[in-house]
């Protein structure tokens, strides 16, 4: 399996569960924490992201980074990705 | 748990695009209008054309879009956004110029404007949010808003007798010479997501080419005006919204086509 | 009692920031006293706050819209932001403990910390951290009676919700309690 | 929102739109057409949910152009109308408002004034009685104008103004603005049905065989048949001026008058207050009909006060008609805040200390 | 030459409605104007209804309908006479209620209230004289001027790149479920003379039975406004407007459809 | 028509609307977006014949609603762009305007004024003053507005208020009548080209790297902004005054000043040959801007006339500023025609007459 | 062949010629005065008019009025022409 | 010649109405008159009369709308019922005799009935019958020389329907005989 993982700026995200319910992996959670805003935000709850990105489209605030490694056999598709996004 | 973010290795595969600007979006929660922002900044980040794109937001919950697209932006009276592109785009027909439209701006009060601009086939991008709901003034009900639902000002359901059945301006759009390219998309799954994105390309590749009008439904939610969790909304919307607003193209240029389009 | 009490209730919508202000509203008319409930309103609610002010007094109100307070109510961190500084020297602010990070810094005002949700959902009701809220405000600033708010709340619900009434009544006694347990400390 | 649905249940604590449209259903409007703005959507809720229970007809336009005309074609059509809006939406209504008011059609319509110009703020504002008074739409007409200050009166004058719509055969505006709309006060509604359906036989309800048929039209082509409607309508608010509404608080001994409408009125009186304190002899005149404007009653105190202010929540319009009013005898001042921004009761007091300052050096060089 | 016409021993078979007053039409020679109103108000006539029918007209040459037709109306807005009706119907929904708009009032100007009327299914006819031109104005181009056409305001002949092609508003009706009888029809032969009338007949029986929208537009002349003589103006008409705008029922009820109706 | 069009080739003898679109050519207009109506509907033909021949654009809008904001996309996006219409058509874009002058973009409107209200007439009035000149949208705003007495002028301001409009980053309004639209005179067109294209950093013409973005928006949320452009709009008034413009007859040694703009005062012109006639010692002051009002210009005159009369072809709109010029100094007098009719220089001389009758009776009796 | 005859409101007529045109049986013709709007008006040129109303449906202005022989029968044709108009 | 000569042309659109008012205004222009033509406009136009005043003054003109005439030039019945009476004591009214039915009854003023259509099929010209009511109205009242109204046309038509200028020429004269054989009767 192809390894990945997010980052969120967690001082945007409102909490709306969507790139959790996005996520094939269910590698996403909400956090008990709050942010400034007020909403429990996103976080890893999971070691086993692909970086797919399929949680960062579905983001409504572009909240989400997303990093994959860079497997030289998957390279090519890898860079595909990016270019879809 | 102890959850490994470490980047050491991996290569960055997507981040939010830099076409927008770092203010945070003030909408709602799982609201699609984010959605819909970011591809369309994506996409003037990828073709390179965001010294060349003006877009108009009229009123409703995206007429803040200038705070979060880093464009040269015009914010326009309610229903008149088609008017103002048209405007813009007579002036500075090289230009990239998009207009980006709520339900109840694009198919209630500025129904004149919508129809005449496409069929003058004005060379532009429309894009138009449908979320069934007047969002921004609190909830009421849209020219979209589906039989028997409930908003502020049909409070027992949307009756067709009383008000007549969800229009569907897309098809009617459709038919009109001047349209170039009409499809309806979303923003619920990365599948769709990534469809929308790519209608969006299209139409500033067409517009590049002066097509004519490039027409973009995007089937939305409004997790706030439909008084739902955003996931809810979601689901609420494949089940009741996706029925009588089917996602797929309803005109497409001949040669692509042929090309055989992947486009739902 | 002042004459006229000026509150603020803040935070996000949902949370029913605007019916705290207007059952006490509703109770200080019960009482004959004149009030004015004014929201804010319009597209800042959109994933923001949302918030009212209530103006109890015993003479006519002129202007309802005012931008300091005798007390404020604040129920999220982006509410404390913008209100703290809106409160009067002398002034009450009351918080909801959980919803806020930063913590308030004036010193030239009471400051209350209640944990209002995590006792609402001890009385296995999420949607009554509201009333914890206004028990507390009451008993720290008896501006009107809390029978009065009981009386509002059967005015005003509907009658298949006359059942809801006692446990808002136990959690407007709970906030009274709250008060008293932080001053306690 | 569905709190407030129960407590105004009990119509008592009411939001200003929210009296309004429950005293527009008691004041027996036949039809309302209208489309979402803030700060008034809640008279369109409102309706749409009470209006079905209660042999009402309520339709959300496509927009407020189409509702006022809808508006024209019931009116003309014999039945008790109205329509709401805000700023913008009322500008989009200036054509048919100027059609309404040549076809001489009665009709209610609300403007919940916002901050402008343009989009603007959606907060209370007084920026548009120069449309509301003057005229926004081409050509001479006029509108009548009543300007409620509180809840109750959001209530009342739905009365007043359709009483004065039906008798007149004129459009009647209620200029209130945002903070009217949006604020809860305590509110005594109306008797539903007190208000008779006066006759209409102008109406074009059908034409029976022993009539003429009956046209609703403003086209005149030949000038000289244009200026007989317009000397009648000059006529009509000329006889209007019996209609003219006011109120006076703390007038009888006032040195300085201060004029004020809607919010900015209950501003004032707060100054009133305030004032007499430090001792400075502070009055009010409310003017309650905007259109017909109170000029006798601001003119009648130019003999007893030193100058007046005039306090808006604008950059100075109503200001106009009282120095048309006063004429010169006396200085009139402006204090005015813009753009959805409300002045605080300390404020107009130092704007009055302000004067009384200048005032008084100027009256030692000029002898004034 | 001498003619005997002399009507000893024959029987009256058509005479000008009582429905219409006795003032003469202002319409320029030939105007298809005159052909709608007279036919409308026989209709009226012969159905009985004069005391139970409002009509609305807006601006555009047929603003004066009012001096002629002996029934209640209603002067509109230009570009407002749908929603004037609308008003009216719905606070007199037993009585007969129509608009009679020109192609500039309907089509341009008036095109969102034309959408939203027939959208919601209002229960009124809507009778649309497309003589693709604005009439009363002095002759500018209209929504539905056709292509090549030159009118005071295409000089040069409508050019479809530059304005987009003729609006075929009724198409667009005609998808709409408010819409429940939707028909073009003319007034150039006694055929289509009678086809007309009989399109007006129906519509007040479907109105009569709360069916919603009926929609006639009638593809008219405009003489003066295309500077031709009558003549030459319907001979212009049959070759260029019919077969962009072809004439026939675009709607029909079911049991009309199957019933086999005559029409077109 | 085509006679017309070839008379008007010499450019000599040409209709008024003819004359302002052609100047508005030369004037270096880029685009046009209009409707068409009566009595301006020429100025969209004839933009029609030669814009596309001179590189313009020209484009006949759906409505006048559409066409007002084409006009608000077109400037924002930094064009020099024009739209005209009439009294009906000029209702429909008030929203517009204020969105315009909100967002302070350059353009101008041109309303050949008809008779209202409603349908009115299509003859000549000038029953669209307040409209033109109080602000007939919402909020606190003002139009810059000329008045054209001649075809000469309807060719000349186009000029000028382009000038102005793109100084103060204002919409500008020429407002004229039917008559000065439909007649033709003798005009000597300005050079085209003569106009230079200000600098328009804020305009949206795409984001160059280096700069930030440009924001076209009459929206600012919160009242506080709001009001800092409010305050701005004001201020940009005040400075607006040193544009005023006005036009002085036979005044050095008039004994009683006639106001009046446009026609009313060509019309008045003739009445001071005949009042001179009789030897009454009438004078005009002829207003070129309306916004801003020359009212230094009619105050000045209080110490030497002994009254005004305000000659207008409406029920009394521009004699409010007289009488807020004046204030009270003078009294001031109204004559005016309505619904397209208009005075003859021997009716306004009557009214002259019979003021001098009263005034003289009460100049006895009251020794005023 | 059935008799019948049209007359015309000549004061209403505007000349258009458009009943001339829709005659089948080419019975009518433009006259050579002028009516008062100075207007040739229409009128009938031949003896041959058989009553077919399709003048009068055709007539702008709605200026002619036609009758017909009431042959036993045709009687009940010339009731439908009646009522179809 | 008075100071202002005012003149109404009123008949069908499509007569030429509007244009003799045109050139006769240009033809003032090219003499450094003072003119100024206006036309009726709008809806009465439908199926009815078209008009145009025109001024010729030897100084400034104030009111281009005026309501009665010193010279009428009428084409048809409606438009001489009409302005019949509006022609000022002493003018003159010319019509186009066979568009006349109802000819006109006053005596306080000169009138004139000139079979222009008649006279235009004779020279194979039916649209210049308007000229030969130019010839005939400027033989009459010369307010501009007939070689103006030449001079006029030439500036005024493009160069491609110069060869129609010796045919007006012919119109004019032919109005001008006209009048004097009218006058000879
Ligand atoms: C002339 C006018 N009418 C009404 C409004 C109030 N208004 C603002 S946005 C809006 C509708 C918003 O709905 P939609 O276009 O569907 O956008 P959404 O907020 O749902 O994205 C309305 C009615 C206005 N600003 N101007
Ligand atoms: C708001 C407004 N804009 C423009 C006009 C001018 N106007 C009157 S009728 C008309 C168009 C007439 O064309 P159409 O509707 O096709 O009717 P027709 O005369 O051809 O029968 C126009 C533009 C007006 N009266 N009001
Ligand atoms: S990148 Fe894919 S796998 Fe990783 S968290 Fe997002 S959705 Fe899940
Ligand atoms: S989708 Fe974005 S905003 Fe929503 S929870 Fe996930 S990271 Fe946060
Ligand atoms: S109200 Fe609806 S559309 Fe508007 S931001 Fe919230 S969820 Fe989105
Ligand atoms: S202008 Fe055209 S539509 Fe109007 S009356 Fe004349 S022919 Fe008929
Ligand atoms: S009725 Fe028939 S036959 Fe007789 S004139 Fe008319 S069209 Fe000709
Ligand atoms: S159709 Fe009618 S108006 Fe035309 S010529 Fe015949 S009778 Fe006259
Ligand atoms: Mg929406
Ligand atoms: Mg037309």
């Amino acid at each position: 399996m192809i390894r990945g993982t997010v980052h969120f700026k967690i001082e945007i995200c409102k909490g709306c569960e969507l790139c959790i319910v996005a996520c094939p992996q269910e590698s996403l959670g909400l956090s008990n924490k709050i942010n400034l805003q007020g909403y429990r935000f996103a976080e890893l709850i999971k070691d086993n992201c692909t970086g797919c990105i399929n949680c960062a489209l579905v983001c409504p605030d572009a909240a989400i980074t997303v990093y994959r490694e860079p497997k030289s056999a998957l390279r090519k598709s890898g860079k595909e990705a990016v270019e879809v996004k | 748990m102890q959850i490994n973010d470490s980047i050491e290795g991996l290569e960055l595969v997507y981040q939010r695009p830099a076409t927008l600007t770092d203010t945070p979006f003030h909408y709602c929660p799982g609201c699609g209008h984010g959605v819909a922002h970011k591809l369309l900044m994506e996409v003037v980040e990828e073709m390179g054309i965001q010294e060349n794109t003006i877009g108009v937001a009229p009123v409703g919950c995206s007429v803040f879009a200038y705070h979060y697209m880093n464009i040269d932006m015009q914010e326009a009276a309610h229903g008149r956004a088609s008017a103002v592109a048209t405007g813009i785009k007579r002036v500075l027909p090289d230009k990239f110029v998009f207009s980006y439209q709520g339900d109840g701006d694009l198919a209630a009060i500025g129904t004149a404007e919508t129809i005449h601009t496409v069929n003058r086939g004005e060379n532009i991008l429309i894009v138009f949010i449908n979320n069934g709901i007047y969002g921004m003034t609190g909830g009421q009900m849209a020219p979209t808003t589906l039989i028997g639902q409930i908003t502020s000002t049909s409070p027992y359901g949307r009756d067709e007798k009383l008000i007549g059945y969800p229009l569907k301006i897309t098809d009617m759009i459709a038919i009109l010479p001047g349209a170039f390219y009409v499809t309806r998309q979303s923003v619920n799954t990365a599948g769709n997501v990534r469809k929308l994105k790519k209608a969006f390309q299209k139409s500033f590749e067409f517009q590049k080419l002066n097509k004519g009008t490039c027409f973009i439904e995007v089937v939305s939610n409004c997790p706030s005006g439909w008084g739902m969790t955003p996931v809810e909304a979601n689901k609420w919307m494949e089940e009741n919204m996706f029925p009588y607003y089917p996602l797929g193209d309803l005109k497409v240029p001949r040669t692509e086509k042929e090309k055989g389009s992947n486009n739902a | 009692m002042h004459k006229a009490h000026e509150i603020i209730f803040a935070g996000f919508g949902g949370q029913g920031v605007l019916s705290m202000g207007q059952i006490i509203a509703y109770a200080a008319m019960i009482e004959d006293k004149e009030v004015s409930w004014m929201p804010s309103y319009g597209p800042e609610m959109r994933g923001g706050t949302a918030n009212c002010t209530v103006i109890v007094s015993d003479s006519k109100i002129s202007s309802p819209i005012i931008s300091t307070f005798d007390s404020a109510i604040v129920l999220n961190q982006p509410s404390l932001d913008k209100f703290e500084k809106a409160v009067k020297p002398g002034g009450l602010l009351l918080f909801e403990e959980s919803a806020i990070i930063n913590l308030p810094t004036r010193s030239d005002i009471e400051i209350l910390s209640i944990p209002a949700n995590e006792e609402a959902l001890k009385l296995n009701m999420k949607r009554v951290a509201n009333m914890i809220l206004v028990g507390a405000f009451l008993e720290k600033r008896p501006i009107v009676k809390i029978e009065n708010i009981l009386n509002a709340l059967k005015k005003v619900l509907p009658e298949r919700h006359h059942h809801l009434i006692p446990v808002n009544k136990d959690a407007l006694a709970k906030g009274k309690e709250l008060v008293n347990e932080e001053i306690k400390l | 929102m569905d709190q407030t649905l129960e407590l105004i249940r009990e119509a008592r604590l009411m939001k200003g739109n929210e009296a309004l449209a429950e005293a527009a259903i008691r004041a027996g409007v036949q039809a309302y057409f209208g489309y979402p703005i803030t700060p008034q959507s809640e008279i369109l809720e409102y309706l749409s949910r009470e209006m079905p229970k209660r042999g009402g007809i309520v339709l959300q336009a496509e927009s407020e152009l189409a509702a006022i005309n809808m508006i024209y074609g019931a009116s003309g059509a014999g039945a008790r109308v109205m329509t709401s809006s805000s700023s913008p939406g009322i500008s989009l209504m200036q054509e048919g408002l100027s059609y309404i008011a040549s076809a001489q059609l009665p009709c209610l319509v609300v403007n919940v004034n916002r901050g402008g110009p343009g989009l603007g703020t959606i907060q209370p504002s007084q920026g548009d009685y120069f449309q509301a008074t003057k005229g926004g739409g081409h050509g001479d007409y006029h509108l009548i104008v009543l300007a409620p200050a509180s809840v109750q009166e959001m209530a009342d004058f739905v009365f007043d103004a359709i009483t004065l719509a039906e008798k007149y055969r004129n459009p009647a505006l209620i200029l209130a603005d945002g903070a009217l709309g949006q604020m809860m006060e305590k509110v005594e509604l109306p008797e539903e049905g007190s208000l008779e359906y006066p006759e209409k036989s102008w109406a074009t309800v059908g034409k029976p065989k022993e009539r003429e048929r009956n046209i609703i039209t403003s086209l005149f082509i030949q000038p000289e048949k244009m200026e007989k409607i317009n000397l009648e309508l000059q006529e009509k608010y000329r006889r209007l001026k019996e209609e003219v509404r006011y109120e006076l608080v703390s007038t009888d001994d006032a040195e300085i008058l201060m004029v004020a409408y809607g919010l900015s009125a209950r501003i004032c009186q707060k100054t009133i207050d305030l004032a007499r304190e430090k001792g400075i002899k502070l009055g009010l005149l409310r003017p309650i009909t905007l259109y017909p404007f109170p000029e006798e009653a601001v003119a009648s105190f130019a003999s007893k006060v030193d100058f007046y202010l005039v306090v808006e929540m604008n950059a100075g319009q109503m200001i106009e008609d009282v120095k048309l009013s006063v004429n010169g005898s006396r200085p009139v001042f402006h204090y005015g805040r813009m753009g959805g921004m409300i002045s605080s009761p300390e404020e107009v007091l130092s704007k009055v200390e302000e004067i009384l300052e200048t005032q008084s050096v100027s009256n030692t060089s000029t002898g004034r």
